[in-house]
């Protein structure tokens, strides 16, 4: 295994800039899809409630895998693209509607005394949103988008099967020329957990940062750990 | 033999005789004509060769479908004991397993979607974007037409060819058959350019260490070719018989 | 200055307001009783149409305010309001409360605004915590912080839904205190509270509400003390 | 798409049942693996809580993909397993580090007072973990254990690329032979669809039935829908 | 009956008993008292090994209790705990939380348990709540459950934490009757409680802690009127 590593790292790495490309491009599209979701689903409209209802279970009930060969060929019969965007637009849709589910709960759990104290001001609806209410929401959804960012960068080993040569797919190529799959794989599977142990790192490092302009709020202050049930 | 077939892998095909030893052998499944499914029964030119062989060395046929990328480490993992998936003899796969003699030659052929003008031979190939079957030896063939980067590589030939009329490829790699018969079923959606770019041997596949195997599948072969079983198969698949020559 | 006249709102199957007939004249200051649920905060909300009453008119300075035809983002300019609860904007700091609202709804210029918030937070006793997060402050210290807001759009009439009710007791003071302030400058005021001390002291008429209309109301002085209703008497001896 | 959902229903109901059953297997076999390292996380020896803390993170940090092929290879090294059970392992190991956290949490969430008063009426910890606080963790823990069974249920379509034919092996060797990606991979689309829609649906009624038992909680009271921020 | 010799016992780096000496005799009823924190619930909890004292020795009947070699479980069996939260089995009916201890700790039969566990059950006045969920009940139904649940295993001592301070004043009474029943046949019995009114009726001795220690004790009549120390003084002051 440590030769794998040793010798085929410029090709590995070349791999995880490709992975880290498409799910940062995949996050960024899909957070706009669940913003936009979200307003939906929060909104007075029956039908846009309904759209994003239908979206949301959707693509809730499906497999990702399906949903990425759906998206592959179905986005084309409407637009040519590249696998690389076929695969960022099927990741973004996916996400989006976890992402739309976040959005919402980080929005409806700010107090409605913040719309009303905005109201109260003279604030229209659409400036209380994006000046009081999603600037809070916002911070609150750290920790839950942190999570789908994870998610979402493992998931991403998933558009290997629509030709990507991302650390997956690079990792099928490789395992299918040198014939050691165990061991190419577990090379593989090394470069995500380093990635996801720096992500979670940087995501607990901004919470952290985060949480100490305004007032700490402690936990119920047993350490887990230690408990005795 | 050590797999434990329990049927999920393939269709059942017809009742086991429980005092015969089985004949496992994998191939991808997703290569029309040479190996398919329909209504969820395998089907194919390999599932037929595989039956004719296991019967002439008094075995069960069991075939089994496995991803085309990691059907030799299946083969080694001991999940079957034979591959006949139209694996083509390769110096490269040599040293990992043992091949039975030649059972099919076939040539690899260029498609291009049906519209396409400018791409006439494989001259025309380079800077372009190439699609093939992951790890088949057609993917060691675009590489020396055109740049690791524009290669995309699929899970299915079929399903390389079927990203042609997208615009995403400007063309794929593959075995002919498996293109003519796509070309018969739907029409107009792409064609063949330029003569094969190499014939190929194809052979079944086995473990190294497997060589009382090998010997009684290399004498099965040579008995359904010899008998007409082979040319019955061949003919009923292709129109007439693909074993040629060298 | 405030006219209600017949005013009717429900909840689903819910009938909270039962034709609410209220007048509230320029600089005066009316306090409104009431048993927990009788409609208070309904009929408040309802004054500066958080809630959209269901029958009745309301006018203001003479005018009509009708949702349909009305800006009712403008209109609540002119209607400040204080809630039990704050509502502070967490996320900015005293002196970012104070002038979000006169920047971005009134276009004020920031130095502007924030020389004007700086004079707010001098008066109800908060200046020197103008850089400071509303988590770093006491109940008593939001809820001045909050008038201080409120007054910041220069409202003509200031509606408060029990501003003390949330504080401990020794905070109550420093609040009413500005409330006082506020009330001997001539603002209008109507005022859900329970403080019988600032409703003598400073209203110009007692309202008392009981499931979901008027039921009597009156100079302090004398609603205090001698209230016509059985049920007003009931109410005063339960929370006296 | 309609004509494939018709004329090769049978195919895809078998498909079904094998991954119904793969499902199934997987997920018991999970939940015990989750009960463990559940068990060995909140244990007083380092030694478990470490062992448990490594899988989960190893498990959590690595693309499910990754982890069926190493272990589909990896656990052969040691034992011979037909596909369908290589598969079921792999589901189950990988589910096993979600359940274990479920199981965690849930134990945890019971008020320490119920050990205490268990243990001063004279219970040994596992007598006490057994008869009084399992049982209320289970019942906290079936609502995020249902969400993840849903999630068991879509990710088991991964096996197909370890050579099992179930909905989406099934899937992919029919487009490959009709020629007809996009409709067939709708199609399964589709079967997941309702697959999920049902277990959401029995999921609900468990728990609804669950909570009429004891005193309902009830949430804040706001219908989310009509909330106006 | 209990002999606490020397006790010492820390959190991490607080030390929250100082060395605590205290005897319990046989049908003694001993009350706890002090201010928050001071260490009474920690004592009581390592009177049943609920935590382990660092240094120090228990005795009971004579016998030194040391974890290490005593099967703690077994002991505990003879040792009753009442908890301010009262702690029930909430999966468990009424009847349930009585009889699962006996059942599966001691092995009684189910039937014999179940017919003891009435007899309990009548003792507290909540025989016909017998199949009711803890859910259903008031707090002080809660306490005087939890009481007979830990009587169910035939305890020699009882412990009682704080058992009437969860509840509504008006239904501390039914579980203070409950406990002078008990006193009155004879249960030895460690109660931290500030119900002056039990103390001086039910208590043989008053223990004033503070700060971890023993202060001053004595009978609850001489103790309340006259203690000793001004530390007590202030505290008796404080409650009364
Ligand atoms: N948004 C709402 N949806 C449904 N019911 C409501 C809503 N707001 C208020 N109510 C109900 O209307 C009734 C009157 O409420 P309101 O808040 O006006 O009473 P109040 O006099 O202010 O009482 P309190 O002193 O408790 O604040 C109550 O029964 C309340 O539950
Ligand atoms: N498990 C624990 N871990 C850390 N500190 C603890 C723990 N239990 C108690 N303490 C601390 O020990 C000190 C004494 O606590 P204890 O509960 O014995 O006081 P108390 O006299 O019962 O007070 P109260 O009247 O508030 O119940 C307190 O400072 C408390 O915070
Ligand atoms: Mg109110
Ligand atoms: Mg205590």
């Amino acid at each position: 295994m440590f030769d794998i590593l040793l010798s085929s790292y410029p090709m590995f790495l070349e791999a995880t800039f490709l992975t880290l490309r498409l799910t940062a491009i995949s996050l960024i599209m899909g957070c706009g899809v669940g913003l936009l979701i979200a307003f939906f689903r929060i909104s007075h409209s029956k039908a846009l409630q309904t759209i994003a209802h239908v979206y949301i279970t959707v693509i809730r009930g499906t497999p990702l895998i399906v949903q990425i060969m759906v998206l592959y060929f179905g986005i084309t019969e409407i637009v040519t693209l590249s696998s690389f965007w076929a695969g960022a637009f099927a990741l973004a849709i996916h996400n989006g509607a976890y992402i739309a589910e976040i959005f919402r709960g980080s929005i409806q759990s700010i107090d409605r005394g913040q719309m009303e104290a905005a109201k109260s001001l003279g604030m229209s609806y659409p400036l209380a949103m994006r000046r009081i209410i999603l600037p809070q929401a916002f911070k609150r959804a750290i920790p839950p988008l942190g999570n789908q960012f994870i998610i979402g960068l493992k998931d991403s080993s998933l558009v290997a099967y629509v030709g990507m040569q991302e650390l997956w797919g690079t990792g099928l190529g490789e395992a299918a020329s040198n014939y050691r799959q165990l061991d190419t794989y577990l090379v593989v599977g090394l470069y995500y957990l380093v990635l996801v142990l720096i992500f979670t790192y940087v995501v607990n490092r901004l919470e952290n940062r985060l949480n100490t302009g305004a007032a700490k709020k402690k936990s119920k202050g047993y350490d887990s750990a230690s408990q005795s049930v | 033999g050590t797999s434990q077939s329990t049927g999920e892998t393939a269709g059942e095909q017809g009742a086991k005789d429980p005092n015969k030893k089985d004949f496992t052998y994998a191939m991808s499944g997703v290569y029309k004509p040479f190996n398919f499914k329909e209504n969820g029964e395998l089907m194919g030119f390999d599932v037929e060769i595989g039956q004719a062989l296991a019967e002439k060395m008094g075995m069960n046929p069991v075939p089994i479908t496995n991803p085309f990328e990691t059907i030799i480490q299946g083969l080694q993992a001991k999940k079957y004991d034979t591959v006949i998936g139209s694996l083509t003899i390769t110096p490269e796969r040599e040293k990992a397993v043992a091949f039975s003699n030649v059972y099919y030659r076939s040539g690899a052929q260029i498609f291009v979607a049906a519209g396409n003008d400018s791409i006439k031979s494989a001259d025309d190939l380079k800077g372009k974007r190439i699609g093939v079957q992951k790890s088949s030896s057609y993917e060691q063939q675009a590489l020396k037409l055109t740049d690791k980067s524009n290669i995309t590589t699929y899970d299915s030939d079929v399903t390389a060819l079927m990203d042609l009329p997208t615009g995403r490829l400007d063309a794929v790699i593959t075995d002919q058959m498996v293109g003519f018969r796509y070309m018969k079923e739907v029409p107009d959606k792409i064609k063949d350019v330029g003569e094969p770019l190499s014939h190929d041997n194809q052979g079944i596949a086995l473990r190294k260490d497997d060589k009382e195997l090998l010997e009684k599948v290399n004498k099965a072969l040579d008995e359904i070719i010899k008998d007409g079983t082979y040319q019955k198969i061949s003919e009923k698949w292709f129109g007439r018989n693909i074993l040629g020559s060298e | 200055m405030i006219e209600v006249k017949n005013l009717y709102k429900s909840f689903g199957s819910l009938t909270v307001l039962k034709g609410v007939d209220l007048q509230v004249g320029e600089r005066e200051v009316v306090v409104l009783l009431g048993a927990s649920g009788s409609g208070k905060s309904t009929l408040l909300r309802c004054l500066n149409f958080l809630e959209m009453h269901d029958q009745g008119e309301i006018h203001v300075n003479g005018q009509r305010i009708d949702p349909k035809t009305t800006d009712l983002n403008k209109f609540r300019t002119e209607v400040g309001m204080v809630f039990q609860h704050f509502n502070l904007f967490p996320h900015k700091t005293v002196l970012e409360n104070v002038i979000e609202a006169p920047v971005y709804v009134k276009k004020t210029p920031p130095d502007r605004a924030r020389e004007e918030a700086y004079a707010l937070l001098e008066k109800v006793g908060m200046r020197d915590k103008a850089d400071v997060y509303p988590d770093m402050l006491s109940g008593g210290q939001k809820q001045r912080v909050a008038i201080a807001r409120a007054l910041a759009m220069k409202p003509k009439i200031m509606l408060f839904d029990e501003p003390t009710s949330a504080l401990d007791p020794e905070l109550v003071g420093e609040v009413l205190q500005v409330m006082k302030q506020l009330a001997k400058e001539g603002m209008t005021m109507v005022v859900v509270t329970h403080e019988m001390g600032f409703a003598r002291e400073v209203a110009d008429r007692a309202v008392f509400m009981d499931n979901g209309q008027i039921l009597e109301q009156g100079e302090p002085e004398h609603f205090f003390t001698n209230p016509q209703q059985e049920r007003t008497r009931q109410f005063l001896n339960s929370i006296l």
